[in-house]
């Protein structure tokens, strides 16, 4: 590879992504540059030119942007943007959908013991960190739920994989459905069977609240 | 999971008459209920007795009948659920039973406290991780990236040259058309002939309704007679005159109806 | 001057001018950074360590912002190319013009017996094929229409007095492969197609006497 190749085209790249506020994939990239041009060589290059400057390139799944470096927060606090507040429900619900991904409504609804309100999943797909994936063929063929780039970009991530503690949790087994998990499969039969219980149960209550 | 003597979790009268108790809007639902409760039992969850959970729960839901609170149906549901393990649990198993043991689901439930429990604590990992424009911050000023989409239009000479020789032949048409011109149209016989209605009484020759322009040249007037007779059939369909013609060949005649007017 | 002093500040001006949605004045950037802070340096440092990369610090008026180097616009437009063919009304259009410019959009609309749209004008004004030309001293002085270099260019002619006139084109074949003409051996077919056209003539004179 001719070196001043690589310099011009790590120049480019850097320009291309000082200009852009959305990260860009690596082929993003490429379709911007001249065939053949070195653009994985010119991103490590410049990976590493940043990486202890004010901004650093930050890699988020498959894409990539220029972001200010984590230490520099209190020279920024003007920057800050108004934070909508996330309720408990979003934040936990996100959070199971970031670990537990492709997950459905049925098995956040299982992990949570609550039903998940349209709202919750509204307002993340309308954050962009949440995004639908494919259906799940289990009866029912519910539809999946996934985190977005948009979602690794907020919290650092580079990938899902650098989760929070995502290795012990799967390693005690937490991120395995149970067999006693009864999300997606016998969702109709089962309300009834606890409806039926409910009803008994509070003629129960009633009666020795009665005595 | 056999501690029948285990000490009861009951509300006390103090917690009975602290709101807060039995604010259930404070709990996301049943699970995250049983999971405080689990929590003042036990540090560790793995620890927890599901029969003394049970039994603070079904306390739990008493005492909020008691006070005449309503309660959501999944917190009935849950206290049904549990009231059925607690028999379960303190009976004898049953082995001619079907589908999971009484001990079997106390572990699921346990599984499920610690599964929430392990959540709750990723989601607030998560959320103290440094955010983006919060924390860090993307470009503040952004350029334009454009996308240009260029569309090439190509045409050649030979596009060219046959676009116009086409335009050009549609022309050499022209001259066909007023060739074709000098047709005297039905509707403008019709009309003409309207306008003499009620101007002529006796039987007059069809020839005569022929304009003086349309005379002079045989071709014109062919065209002309023609218009003249589908016009002259059309006001004898519409009963304003009569027509005829005495012989094959022979002149054709025209009369006002006697009715008309 | 502390040099690890120098460089906190050199950083904390990168991230703040990078983070920062508006230039910034010298005095802005003091302002955001601790009393004494050497940001002049700094904004000198930097600039000279942007100098030559793909993006810039560029002083306006007493502002600073990163821009994209100047050599690098062509990276940050994503061209896609596509080849269509132009439309026959186009085409038509633009070989009456050659053949007689200067022309009106009147004269084009007689020629061809139709509407010339605006769109079949712009398009072939925006590939740069024809040009405005003169107001003719016409009722309604119309603008005429002339043919340009490129268009010489683009059909390897040398001047428009170059196009082959009708004979030439008869003689080519051209005039006979128009579908109107195709019928010239064909008795049966010439027939037909001249009773159409004697019919939609007619319709035209019914239409005009009507008005």
């Amino acid at each position: 590879m001719d070196e001043r190749d690589l310099d011009q085209i790590e120049r480019a790249v850097e320009a291309i992504l000082f200009a852009s506020a959305e990260p860009l994939s690596q082929r993003e990239l490429e379709r911007r540059l001249p065939e053949g041009a070195p653009v994985k060589a010119a991103l490590e290059a410049l990976t590493d030119r940043y990486e202890m400057r004010g901004v650093n390139v930050r890699k988020m799944a498959d894409t990539y942007a220029f972001r200010t470096s984590s230490d520099m927060e209190l020279y920024l606090r003007n920057e800050t943007n108004a934070e909508r507040k996330l309720s408990r429900a979003a934040i936990e619900t996100l959070a199971i959908i970031a670990y537990h991904q492709p997950t459905t409504r049925g098995e956040i609804e299982e992990i949570r013991g609550v039903a998940v309100s349209k709202g919750t999943l509204d307002q993340l797909l309308s954050l962009e960190w949440i995004r639908l994936g494919k259906r799940r063929e289990t009866p029912g063929r519910p539809i999946t739920f996934l985190t977005t780039t948009h979602f690794l970009d907020h919290f650092g991530l580079t990938s899902a994989k650098d989760l929070p503690g995502i290795k012990e949790l799967r390693e005690a087994g937490l991120l395995e459905r149970s067999p006693l998990d009864s999300a997606d499969d016998e969702g109709q039969n089962e309300e009834n069977e606890f409806d039926n219980l409910a009803t008994e149960f509070d003629d129960e209550l009633i009666d020795e609240s009665d005595v | 999971m056999s501690e029948t003597n285990a000490p009861s979790y009951a509300l006390s009268e103090a917690q009975l008459e602290n709101p807060f108790i039995l604010d259930i809007d404070g709990y996301e639902g049943p699970l995250d209920l049983l999971l405080a409760m689990a929590r003042t039992q036990k540090l560790d969850l793995r620890e927890i007795s599901i029969l003394e959970l049970s039994e603070s729960y079904l306390d739990f839901v008493k005492a909020a009948k008691g006070l005449r609170i309503e309660l959501a149906a999944d917190y009935l549901v849950m206290a049904a659920w549990l009231a059925f393990l607690k028999s379960r649990l303190l009976l004898p198993p049953d082995p001619t039973e079907e589908g999971p043991s009484a001990d079997e689901l106390a572990a699921h439930l346990a599984f499920q406290l610690e599964r929430l429990a392990a959540m709750r604590d990723a989601a607030s990992k998560l959320m103290a991780r440094d955010r983006l424009g919060i924390n860090f911050f993307p470009k503040g000023q952004t350029e334009e990236i454009e996308n240009i989409r260029n569309v090439t239009y190509t045409a050649n000479l030979f596009d060219l040259l046959t676009a116009y020789s086409r335009v050009k032949t549609r022309e050499d048409f022209v001259p066909l058309h007023y060739a074709r011109g000098p047709v005297l149209a039905m509707e403008e016989a019709l009309e003409r002939m309207r306008g003499l209605l009620g101007s002529w009484h006796n039987w007059k020759d069809l020839a005569s309704f022929v304009p003086e322009e349309w005379r002079d040249e045989p071709e014109k007037f062919r065209s002309a007679m023609a218009a003249n007779f589908a016009a002259a059939l059309q006001l004898v369909k519409e009963g304003h005159i009569n027509i005829e013609q005495k012989e094959t060949f022979g002149n054709i005649s025209l009369a006002q109806a006697e009715n008309y007017g």
